[in-house]
């Protein structure tokens, strides 16, 4: 694995009807490191990472992933080297099976049969759902569709993992799995999650975004204690921090 | 193949309107009365669904070209012609307004063209070719025939209702063999796609295309009466329009005679003759035109007269007023309703 | 992909527009919808050849831009978006109807007039629909439908259809997005896989039907949809439906453009 | 309001796919009792709420609802005294703008135009998006459609609330006052969440179900803090309850 970096400089877009989603945000991201990414709803958290992935294209400001500037161009290369979980698990499973699904990734890179079965198999054993292999994706729960999709990721063994929201809807067990996989994987990430117990597990660092800029930027543990500034950004402190209160 | 409003005239846009309005009408009695209320929702949500396939592009292998769903077919056999001619139209009501594609007044038209010979004609085709079961082959030749039938007669529908309306020069055999044939290919690609998401969904949900096929009592007799009423809707259409078509050149040349003030009556064709060979003379002496630069009224002796066509001077330096009189209106009324809100925030 | 996020785009922009509080948007949907189809057909009831005479009606998308205080580049992009048909098939008139006038000294054939009159029809007839849902939105005009005594159980079946219009376009895009990132090197989607994932939408779209069905009932869903109070216009909604019909039709009647050459020669001489 | 007893003797159901997602269950819930249900992914809890508002028919068993067994003919009266918030509430609200939704109910029953008025501005404020009236349902952010959905089914002034997993996708803030919203609410309440730091805010009862089965049934605080039932239920304890491991 190369290194690879993540340089975001000076980056705003607006969406077509003039909403300004990001103004003007500028971080670093190393290689293997991971990041979590935090704000109220609609602070534009998914709007980053799908500019971060090239979906959309910044209107001002560039970044550059290992050297390489993002532009139409050089993004196919680029691309091979992300994976992103979305956060809405049915946007991302579009073919029949979870095997189907998993496998599409490996297959477009044009490996072969047997190097494509053996990836998804990975894949499946790491999120834990080999035994969901041949059901068809739409009569899954919720949260094992999103342990496919977090699968169909991975099957394409990404250099980096953009996730949004991976966690939401999967039971705690669940929930506890994923944290602890991605703590094993050594892959650059950047997570978005309201589950900030699970950032305060996962992340080292965390960025705070408020109404489409940069409210804070350091280390997860740090942030997530100060209470002022959550509750500035429409947050709170993890749950596993707060004393219970009486009910 | 959207009619668009520019292309009808007020006559054919009206009577299909009247034709569509009827046939809508009827549906909504059968949906009402044979239709567990569940069927509502579905209608709504499948005409989202077509309406957003319509924007799943797929490569034509080999062509460099790409294709996508028409969607007046898939409908017919996903909910029975009834609720499927019903979910077209209200789709072609939104692309109306929202996209411009075709328009208020040719909405009627639309409606007859992608609704009524999708849901009323070729549907019972499709029956037809499956009624002995659903299969895959059966499903994809019954699609992809009712399908090139129905596109055949909606392409044909714009050619008429365009030439009726008389906003074109192109003759009627051009016409023709300019729209068909595309048509011919569209409709291949339209059979191929509504087959394949039509053995899909048999395969996954296979109630969904039984219960339709079953309880839509599109009998044998019932198509009789669709039948009796799309043919008295045609000849009262053909009739209407044919009366227009015959009578509306007259009706333009006679205003045509009354403002150049000539009295003369020629047919249709005399004048085209003349015409031609003024053209011919127009070629060959260009100084001819010339004339009627000098002043503002004379025109050349047999030529259509200007005035009537609006090309006459003060008819192009009125113009020319208009559009800036208009712009200027436009933006004065801008500019105090602006001033007018600075002075209020102060 | 690029397809539908346009008219996702569209849509919501058209939605937004019609949220506005103008002079316009407060009328009557109604009233709107008739002074749009007296538009729409005065415009269209103009002969082959006339230019100069159809000018004049300019004033209304004018007056209602500026009124409305609707944003005109991108609405006119959307009409520019709906010409491609109209100028495949008014490209053909110059090529058969080769009759030479002569205007303002130029030589050209008729069919050019035919034409560009056809462009301007196209142009006019567009923008006052694309301006009617501008400035009234779809509830709204639901409302004038029914109205017109449109039944209920289209209004409905109308009004789910455009709600989940872009519930599904967007699932739609997403899909589509999903797939350009696994699949990077690839352009569109392959014919291969394409079934299978319009079928996967059309299974989803089942199930949603189903929700949404089971969603209506728990509330009392039986049908029959009473949809509330109608509202009657108001004085002065019919003096604006009647005074733009008047002048439609002056318009129609006399060649403003002609009369008003006129009166600028005279001046000038 | 009149009492209100759901009681739920024995029912059991497959899919027609003949997966069997509910098997023998039995519970009983007093007039004005919240409870929470709680169990893995796929535990069975989404398809025991539908069965309880009649959208599928359980293939033994029964359910009474006030005393009156619910079949179809029973339906349409008991639907109107209870009301469901969905998982999804894009399926919830289907007209054009929040007003016309929170209305869709109310005028249903066939109310006079001013009382639907009143009854969708009270449901509106309680929620606290009276501001969001004209907007169009679907353009607004995740956090206020499910808050419209909620409105939607107050409107109805059901005397039972069902909701399925009412705060997942919220922010921490927009969470919290939703906690607050529901504890404010005296109806009887049945709430489905992996969120179990909520169902500790909210409920007074929890029960545990497991593999479509009950695993437990009693007071939220004491089965919430049985790790080894939770555990064997592919559950956690709350967040607030775990102490801080370290990272
Ligand atoms: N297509 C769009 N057009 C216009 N505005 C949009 C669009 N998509 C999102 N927005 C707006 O951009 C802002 C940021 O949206 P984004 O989805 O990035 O929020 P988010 O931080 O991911 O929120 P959440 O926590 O709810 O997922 C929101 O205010 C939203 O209303
Ligand atoms: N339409 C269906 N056909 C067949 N099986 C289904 C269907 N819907 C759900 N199931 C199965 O029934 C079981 C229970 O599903 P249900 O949706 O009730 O779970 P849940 O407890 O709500 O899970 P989650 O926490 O993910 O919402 C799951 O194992 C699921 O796979
Ligand atoms: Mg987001
Ligand atoms: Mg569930």
């Amino acid at each position: 694995m190369s290194e690879f970096n993540i340089k975001v400089t000076n980056i705003c877009f607006s969406y077509p009807d003039g909403y300004e989603a990001i103004k003007d945000l500028s971080f670093d991201i190393r290689h293997g490191e991971s990041v979590g990414i935090i704000g109220a709803n609609g602070a534009g958290k998914s709007t980053l990472l799908m500019i971060l992935m090239g979906l959309m294209f910044p209107i001002c400001g560039e970044i550059t992933i290992d050297g390489v500037l993002i532009t139409k161009n050089t993004l196919p290369k680029i691309r091979q080297s992300l994976g992103m979980v979305f956060q809405n698990p049915d946007d991302q499973l579009f073919l029949s099976t979870v095997y189907e699904d998993v496998a599409f990734g490996p297959r477009n890179y044009k490996l072969d049969e047997e190097e494509v079965c053996n990836r998804v198999c990975d894949a499946l054993e790491m999120v834990g759902i080999s035994h969901l292999k041949e059901r068809a994706s739409f009569k899954l729960s919720d949260g094992e569709k999103r342990l496919a999709a977090i699968a169909s990721v991975l099957s394409m063994q990404p250099e980096a993992l953009i996730m949004d929201e991976p966690t939401s809807t999967l039971d705690p067990k669940a929930r506890r799995r994923i944290i602890q996989l991605l703590n094993s994987l050594h892959h650059t990430k950047i997570i978005t999650s309201h589950d900030l117990d699970m950032i305060l597990d996962t992340c080292e660092r965390v960025i705070v975004i408020k109404e489409g800029r940069i409210a804070a930027d350091g280390k997860t543990k740090d942030l997530l204690s100060d209470e002022t500034l959550l509750d500035h950004c429409g947050l709170e402190m993890p749950l596993s921090f707060q004393k219970r209160r009486s009910t | 193949m959207h009619m668009a409003d520019a292309l009808i005239s007020p006559i054919v846009g009206g009577t299909m309107l009247a034709a569509s309005t009827g046939v809508a009408a009827y549906s909504i009695k059968k949906v009402q009365k044979d239709l567990d209320e569940k069927k509502v929702p579905f209608m709504g949500v499948m005409g989202a669904f077509v309406f957003s396939a319509q924007m799943i592009n797929f490569s034509i292998p080999a062509t460099g070209s790409s294709g996508h769903l028409g969607g007046g077919m898939l409908l017919a056999i996903m909910l029975g012609p009834y609720a499927g001619f019903l979910t077209m139209a209200s789709i072609l009501l939104i692309q109306a307004l929202f996209f411009g594609d075709g328009g208020l007044l040719a909405y009627g038209c639309n409606v007859w063209n992608l609704g009524v010979y999708t849901c009323f004609l070729a549907y019972p085709l499709f029956l037809w070719v499956t009624k002995k079961g659903f299969n895959s082959k059966r499903i994809f030749w019954g699609a992809m025939v009712s399908s090139l039938i129905a596109l055949q007669l909606g392409a044909f529908s714009v050619v008429l209702e365009t030439l009726f309306s008389g906003k074109t020069e192109l003759p009627f055999g051009v016409f023709v063999l300019l729209m068909q044939p595309i048509h011919l290919a569209i409709g291949v690609v339209e059979g191929i796609v509504t087959a394949v998401i039509a053995t899909f969904v048999w395969k996954a949900r296979p109630e969904v295309l039984e219960q339709t096929a079953n309880g839509e009592p599109i009998g044998s007799l019932s198509i009789k009466r669709i039948l009796v009423v799309i043919l008295v809707a045609a000849v009262l259409i053909g009739g209407s329009l044919s009366w227009f078509a015959s009578e509306n050149p007259d009706g333009l040349e006679w205003s045509m005679e009354k403002t150049a003030g000539s009295t003369e009556l020629e047919t249709e064709d005399e004048i085209h003759q003349a015409l031609s060979r003024i053209q011919d003379k127009i070629a060959i002496l260009p100084d001819y035109g010339f004339s009627s630069t000098n002043e503002g009224d004379t025109k050349p002796e047999g030529v259509l007269s200007n005035e009537r066509i609006g090309t006459s001077i003060s008819g192009i330096v009125g113009g020319f007023l208009t559009l800036i009189l208009a712009i200027f209106i436009g933006f004065l009324i801008r500019f105090f309703k602006k001033k007018r809100r600075v002075s209020l925030k102060k | 992909m690029s397809k539908i996020n346009n008219s996702l785009y569209n849509i919501r922009l058209l939605d937004d527009l019609a949220q506005k509080e103008s002079v316009v948007h407060k009328l009557h949907p109604l009233i709107k919808l008739l002074t749009t189809l007296v538009y729409l057909i005065v415009v269209v009831s103009f002969e082959k050849y006339d230019i100069s005479a159809l000018l004049p009606l300019i004033f209304y998308p004018v007056l209602l831009f500026s009124i409305s205080e609707l944003p005109v580049i991108p609405i006119l992009k959307r009409v520019l978006f709906a010409m491609p048909f109209i100028i495949g098939i008014g490209i053909w008139n110059p090529l058969f109807d080769t009759q030479i006038i002569i205007v303002a000294g130029i030589h050209i054939a008729r069919g050019w007039l035919a034409f560009f009159s056809l462009v301007l029809k196209c142009i006019f007839t567009v923008t006052a629909s694309i301006l009617l849902i501008a400035s009234t939105g779809m509830g709204p005009l639901s409302h004038a439908l029914r109205m017109l005594k449109v039944p209920k159980i289209f209004i409905l079946q109308l009004t789910l259809t455009y709600r989940y219009l872009s519930v599904l376009m967007e699932e739609v895009s997403k899909m589509m997005r999903a797939h350009s990132l696994r699949a990077p090197q690839q352009k569109g989607i392959h014919p291969a896989i394409w079934g299978c994932f319009c079928g996967q939408l059309i299974l989803r779209t089942f199930d949603r039907a189903k929700r949404v069905y089971d969603a209506m009932s728990l509330r009392g869903f039986h049908g029959e949809y009473p949809a509330g109070n109608l509202v009657k216009p108001k004085v002065s909604d019919f003096v604006y439906f009647i005074s733009w019909s008047v002048f439609f039709i002056l318009i129609r009647i006399y060649n403003l453009s002609d009369l008003m050459g006129d009166l600028f020669i005279e001046v000038i001489k």
